[in-house]
């Protein structure tokens, strides 16, 4: 549903927390809807069949990242199964110019900017708190502290207004970062100042533990319009629905019209983290019953139907999957850890005799070790 | 007397505490069906209802605000921050409102309120989960901060800290949670050492060490190691950082003469800092050597492929102990 | 007008800024209010006379503690001329049990929760941080740091709601107040444990010298219904619909429906403390403008009209008026400062060796002066 | 040379900053229209207009926050925390992103960000304005901390802060706003002393004085004093407190063999904690007598009416002197 702030009657109008908008059914139909469906008519069979692929891509990609961590070649490492269409969605519809702010589930959006292998699992696997240039890929390190990120996107969009660019900076964060100070402070800053930035709630229903009704009795995105942000609740599993509220949202910022807010109805398939167990917290039966909106399978439905996807292209996908999985797992048991005095640099990025001294005594010092 | 690891201990004590005192409530991220993501609060929410172990938003500086309130109503709210690095954004309450509001109100109004902080690194954690903030409570004045390293103590001190009236950050050695000691879990806590003395847990001649949560195994180690050099160390267990019982450390360095103060937060303006100034001004004439701190780099907390070369181990204690002694044929090698 | 969380279209719906409910216009008429008229049929004339006589006392009060600092007897004051009908109207509507959570300017309310002289004054003057005893007027210290007590109010509303009291916490603050991460955190707390709590906004368009639209470009009262609480915005110098929203809010409370916010748009007449100059930022002709609403005058005409007050009457509350700004004048320039060791108490409320001895210290350095 | 008070020479710094690069914007409460309210940005906004002199939402996460945001782009944003009591709001921002984003990101990240902030107290301010925070900026890693203690220093720093690539906490002694001092307002930055190096304030041979801030100014007038008794004390002004210039101190002590270290900001592991322990750990074989620390009693800032006897005077200071020196017959009295 879309949301603007308005008056009504007191008693009025709480909309249902299973509202939302889509353009295709869990089975892969195709239905109408008048706001997203401009946002996708010019979607060419191409472009159809890499939303697709990048889905395979990353869900892939994904399960290489467990079964690393279940070999002890990662310390750890945050699933991202079902979430394939909002992350892979919303980074499609990005330029290359724009820039995003992701958390630490975004493995989806990285792909969808053009991450190398060893950008997903160094941080992981404990050898770099950040892996990737961020310039390469125009994408902030993936945030640990939860809604930090969102005033950070919000900085950087009033930025890019000043500099007179049609740059976007996109926020990603999920359900229980909306109960941050920070993410409601960067709502009020993007307001105020009608920065071009784009808030992208991951809603999976659960943070860690807590089902998402701890942090909001209400649907999340009813929360923006207050701040005089428009928002949409769209179906987070329809990668279509995502690609079109995100080109809204981002046309919206590239006209000067401001900040949009996206909430994805989603859900988190597997744990929080490989460290977590949710059969303490949540009913097998919910997760079954999500596993029959699985964003990928509905895609395929729909491509299947529309004669854009066959076998042969599903194979080649997951040809490219596997690739990409045995090159993930070779940056990872390839990677080495860099040498300890490594871990006093870029501390400043100019020069501090304190730190060089001390620097210089820990060599020393392990340097006695080898006498 | 039963083996229970650090974390057992402590929802032991939590257990008890929820038990005693009607007024007494926990609220933290993910410690109801959970029991939190260490397990500390395990089965507490299913024993004491969701109106005592509450699941709160994320968002610490709400949990740490409105357990304010809770204060000022007449609770006892004990809060969980679910990794140490995750305090910031409720330090705002913390400084301003937690540790000043008795001040403020001339002593009218207390803060009972217990600040429960899984604490440091050496366990192999994703960024910001191997924090050590301690310097910063113990910088402000209105806060007692105290710092378990055994089961026992961490039984006893966290019962005492949800009894005290005053606001007392508590810090858990997150990698001792899963080591086993023996509690007395009967023990009346009018027996027990009160919260604010120091601990020798080991005796010794030769030189000091002082230090505090898990560092204090590592430190304990090192005395071992030193035995067989014939070199004797003395260990303190500070349990508190604030107050600091000096007069346990005062004590023990009039006695040896030198000191070893280590830590794992960085060294800038650390504990470490306020224990060599401390013990200076206080035991000036008995130092034969120069105090050494051996503390955590002053850096951010590295990845974890390197944090062993960031978190003091025996060989960087043995190192300064050499140090303090003056050993050319070191301890060390 | 009141708020509720809604959907609508995109381009719907945004109240003007003016858009308030209020039951007396300007000049003192009577207006409907079907949202409103319910919550003050019941009002006596002898309880619309206390109205009106906590507003004139607030604002004599007042008066003499811009004076006092003028002439050197307090540090700092902050006025609140203009903000009589918000501070009385919604303090009047307490229960003596509720628990009030003050900013620094709201002397109405202490007022109406029956504060003492001193009360007012002594934190101005530097003596104390807080002058009051919390328990004699079921009011916390006022606060400083801005939106941090919307928190309090409500971990206090939860503790409340525990007790199955039918008490009820009420956070007052500024428009300024609303950007801060505290405020919406306690609305999303709020809303999650369906607190007893009230959240008083007075919004007097200013906070210092930023007009409230850098912190809101659309009314603030929009934004409590997208954390799922009604919310009502009023005319915050009308004092009937001041006392009317608020006892709308508190009966919600006190049913178990939880939080309500009400932003009660009102005026800061002065600068914002006596050490601001409010000429280098705003207008004259704003000030005066807002003159011609002013909510004493308001109520008075009100109050005439309906034989309800008269000149005799008027008298007597400017004789109360002046008595207790010669109390307030006098347990100002009577108060003595407490000897400097009193100022290493309360730190703690058990004992603490360190700082005893710091105390026991300084107690013998100052003795040696004497000597 | 111009003679300006402190805060028309950060004025005049601010004003350099934005005339010399695009890049740099300035951000905060009231900084616009107002000037601050401290008036130290005033004309700014009126002659750089408002996308750079920007009047933000009163909420200091989201001033920090949006900073680092700006940073990322490309911007060199200065940030003014209206009072030092409200910094802990952004301290989250400050500890976890401002200060490790360069470190996090293997250098690729550059935080050329300062954040200033009217400092500490003595001028008869409500409760949480008169705030002495810098300990928790010294102690976290990443930042540099400075702190002006007269107006020349102030322009400079100013500028050597804004063109400076780490972040750095700029403290200005609100104190000392008012009071003027010569400015070479043409100096060349790179003539300049760097920001890292203490000063000499004055030289003597009996004891040494380390301070910073508005400190200095009282430790001067202490030292005039004491000079008075005969005694020559040497005064230090740090200038950086993180990273601290202990070249020029070891070297003062190693002359004087004494020490006294004052600040405003409470004791327990306060910057004069640090100082003590790498003056003792420094100097050890010099010293002739423990250091002593003058500093802010461990306690909440009291209310205003009290702070003569909290901030540290010259009487406290010479009180210290006395007892470094032995004295039986006091400086002081
Ligand atoms: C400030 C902060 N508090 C707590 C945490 C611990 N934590 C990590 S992820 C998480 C849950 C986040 O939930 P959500 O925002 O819904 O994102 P999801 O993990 O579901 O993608 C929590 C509590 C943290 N990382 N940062
Ligand atoms: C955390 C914090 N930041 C900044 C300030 C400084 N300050 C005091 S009052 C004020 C404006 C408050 O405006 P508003 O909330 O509208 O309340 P009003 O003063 O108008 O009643 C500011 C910025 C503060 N006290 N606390
Ligand atoms: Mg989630
Ligand atoms: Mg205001």
């Amino acid at each position: 549903m879309t949301y603007t702030q308005t008056q009504d009657s007191l008693t009025g109008g709480v909309p249902d927390q299973g509202e939302v908008l889509r353009l295709l059914e869990p089975d892969g139909s195709r239905v109408a809807d008048a706001t997203l469906d401009p946002w996708v008519s010019d979607l060419s069979p191409h472009e159809l069949r890499a939303l697709h692929r990048d889905m395979v891509l990353t869900r892939r990609l994904d399960a290489e990242g467990v079964a690393l961590q279940r070999q002890g070649q990662l310390a750890l490492w945050a699933p991202c199964r079902g979430q394939e269409a909002v992350q892979v969605g919303t980074a499609l519809a990005l330029a290359p110019g724009d820039f995003v702010f992701p958390s630490y589930r975004e493995h989806g959006v990285l792909l969808g900017r053009g991450a190398q292998p060893a950008d997903y699992v160094l941080a992981w696997r404990g050898e770099e708190h950040s892996a990737y240039d961020h310039t390469t890929i125009n994408a902030a390190p993936p945030q640990i502290i939860i809604g930090a990120q969102s005033l950070h996107a919000t900085g950087w969009a009033m930025g890019a207004q000043r500099d007179g660019s049609t740059d976007v900076a996109v926020a990603y964060y999920g359900d229980g970062a909306t109960s941050q100070g920070d993410v409601n402070e960067a709502m009020v800053f993007a307001s105020s100042f009608r920065a071009p930035v784009v808030f992208v709630c991951s809603n999976n229903q659960w943070a860690i533990s807590e089902p998402v009704t701890v942090q909001a009795k209400y649907p999340i995105a009813g929360r923006a319009p207050g701040f005089g942000i428009p928002s949409l609740r769209i179906d987070g599993n329809d990668a279509l629905a995502c690609v079109a509220a995100m080109r809204w949202a981002l046309d919206r910022a590239r006209l000067g019209e401001g900040p949009s807010f996206i909430e994805a109805v989603t859900y988190r398939m597997g744990p929080h983290t490989t460290s977590d167990d949710p059969t303490r917290y949540r009913e097998p039966g919910e997760v079954e019953a999500w596993a029959q909106r699985d964003p990928i399978e509905r895609l395929e439905a729909y491509l299947r139907a529309e004669g854009i996807l066959d076998d042969s292209g599903l194979d080649e996908v997951a040809r490219a999957a596997d690739a990409l999985a045995a090159e993930v797992r070779a940056a990872c048991i390839g990677a080495t850890t860099r040498a300890p005095e490594t871990m006093f640099d870029h501390v400043y990025a100019e020069p501090h005799a304190g730190l060089d001294r001390q620097k210089a005594e820990y060599v020393d010092y392990l340097a006695g070790f080898e006498k | 007397m039963t083996a229970l690891t650090l974390g057992a201990a402590i929802n032991a004590g939590l257990s008890k505490a929820l038990e005693n005192d009607d007024k007494v409530l926990l609220m933290g991220e993910d410690i109801g069906k959970l029991g939190g993501v260490f397990r500390v609060t395990d089965g507490l929410q299913q024993r004491f209802g969701a109106q005592r172990v509450v699941d709160t938003p994320l968002a610490e500086a709400g949990i740490v605000g409105t357990a304010v309130g809770l204060a000022l109503r007449g609770y006892r709210p004990v809060v969980e921050i679910q990794f140490d690095g995750f305090v910031y954004p409720a330090f705002d309450q913390i400084v301003c409102q937690v540790a000043k509001l008795h001040y403020r109100s001339n002593g009218r109004i207390r803060m009972p309120l217990v600040i429960r902080i899984p604490w440091a690194g050496g366990v192999g954690a994703a960024e910001h989960h191997s924090e050590s903030p301690e310097a910063y409570f113990v910088h402000t004045a209105g806060l007692r901060v105290v710092a378990a390293s055994n089961p026992q103590d961490a039984y006893v001190m966290l019962r005492q800290a949800v009894a005290s009236d005053d606001p007392v950050i508590f810090f858990e050695p997150k990698r001792l949670y899963h080591s086993k000691g023996e509690v007395d879990l009967d023990a009346d806590l009018a027996d027990a050492p009160p919260m604010h003395l120091a601990r020798v847990a080991r005796e010794g001649t030769d030189a000091t060490i002082v230090t505090y949560g898990a560092q204090v195994r590592t430190a304990l180690d090192a005395a071992l190691a030193a035995e067989d050099e014939g070199v004797s160390l003395e260990v303190i267990d500070l349990r508190s950082l604030s107050p600091i019982d000096m007069n346990t450390v005062a004590a023990s360095v009039r006695k040896t003469g030198r000191v070893v103060v280590t830590h794992e937060a960085a060294r800038e303006a650390g504990v470490g800092a306020e224990l060599v100034a401390s013990i200076t001004e206080q035991c000036f004439h008995y130092l034969e050597t120069p105090p050494q701190r051996v503390t955590g780099h002053d850096i951010p907390y590295p990845p974890s492929k390197l944090e062993k070369h960031h978190v003091p181990d025996l060989d960087r204690i043995l190192f300064a102990v050499d140090r303090v002694l003056e050993r050319e044929e070191g301890v060390l090698r």
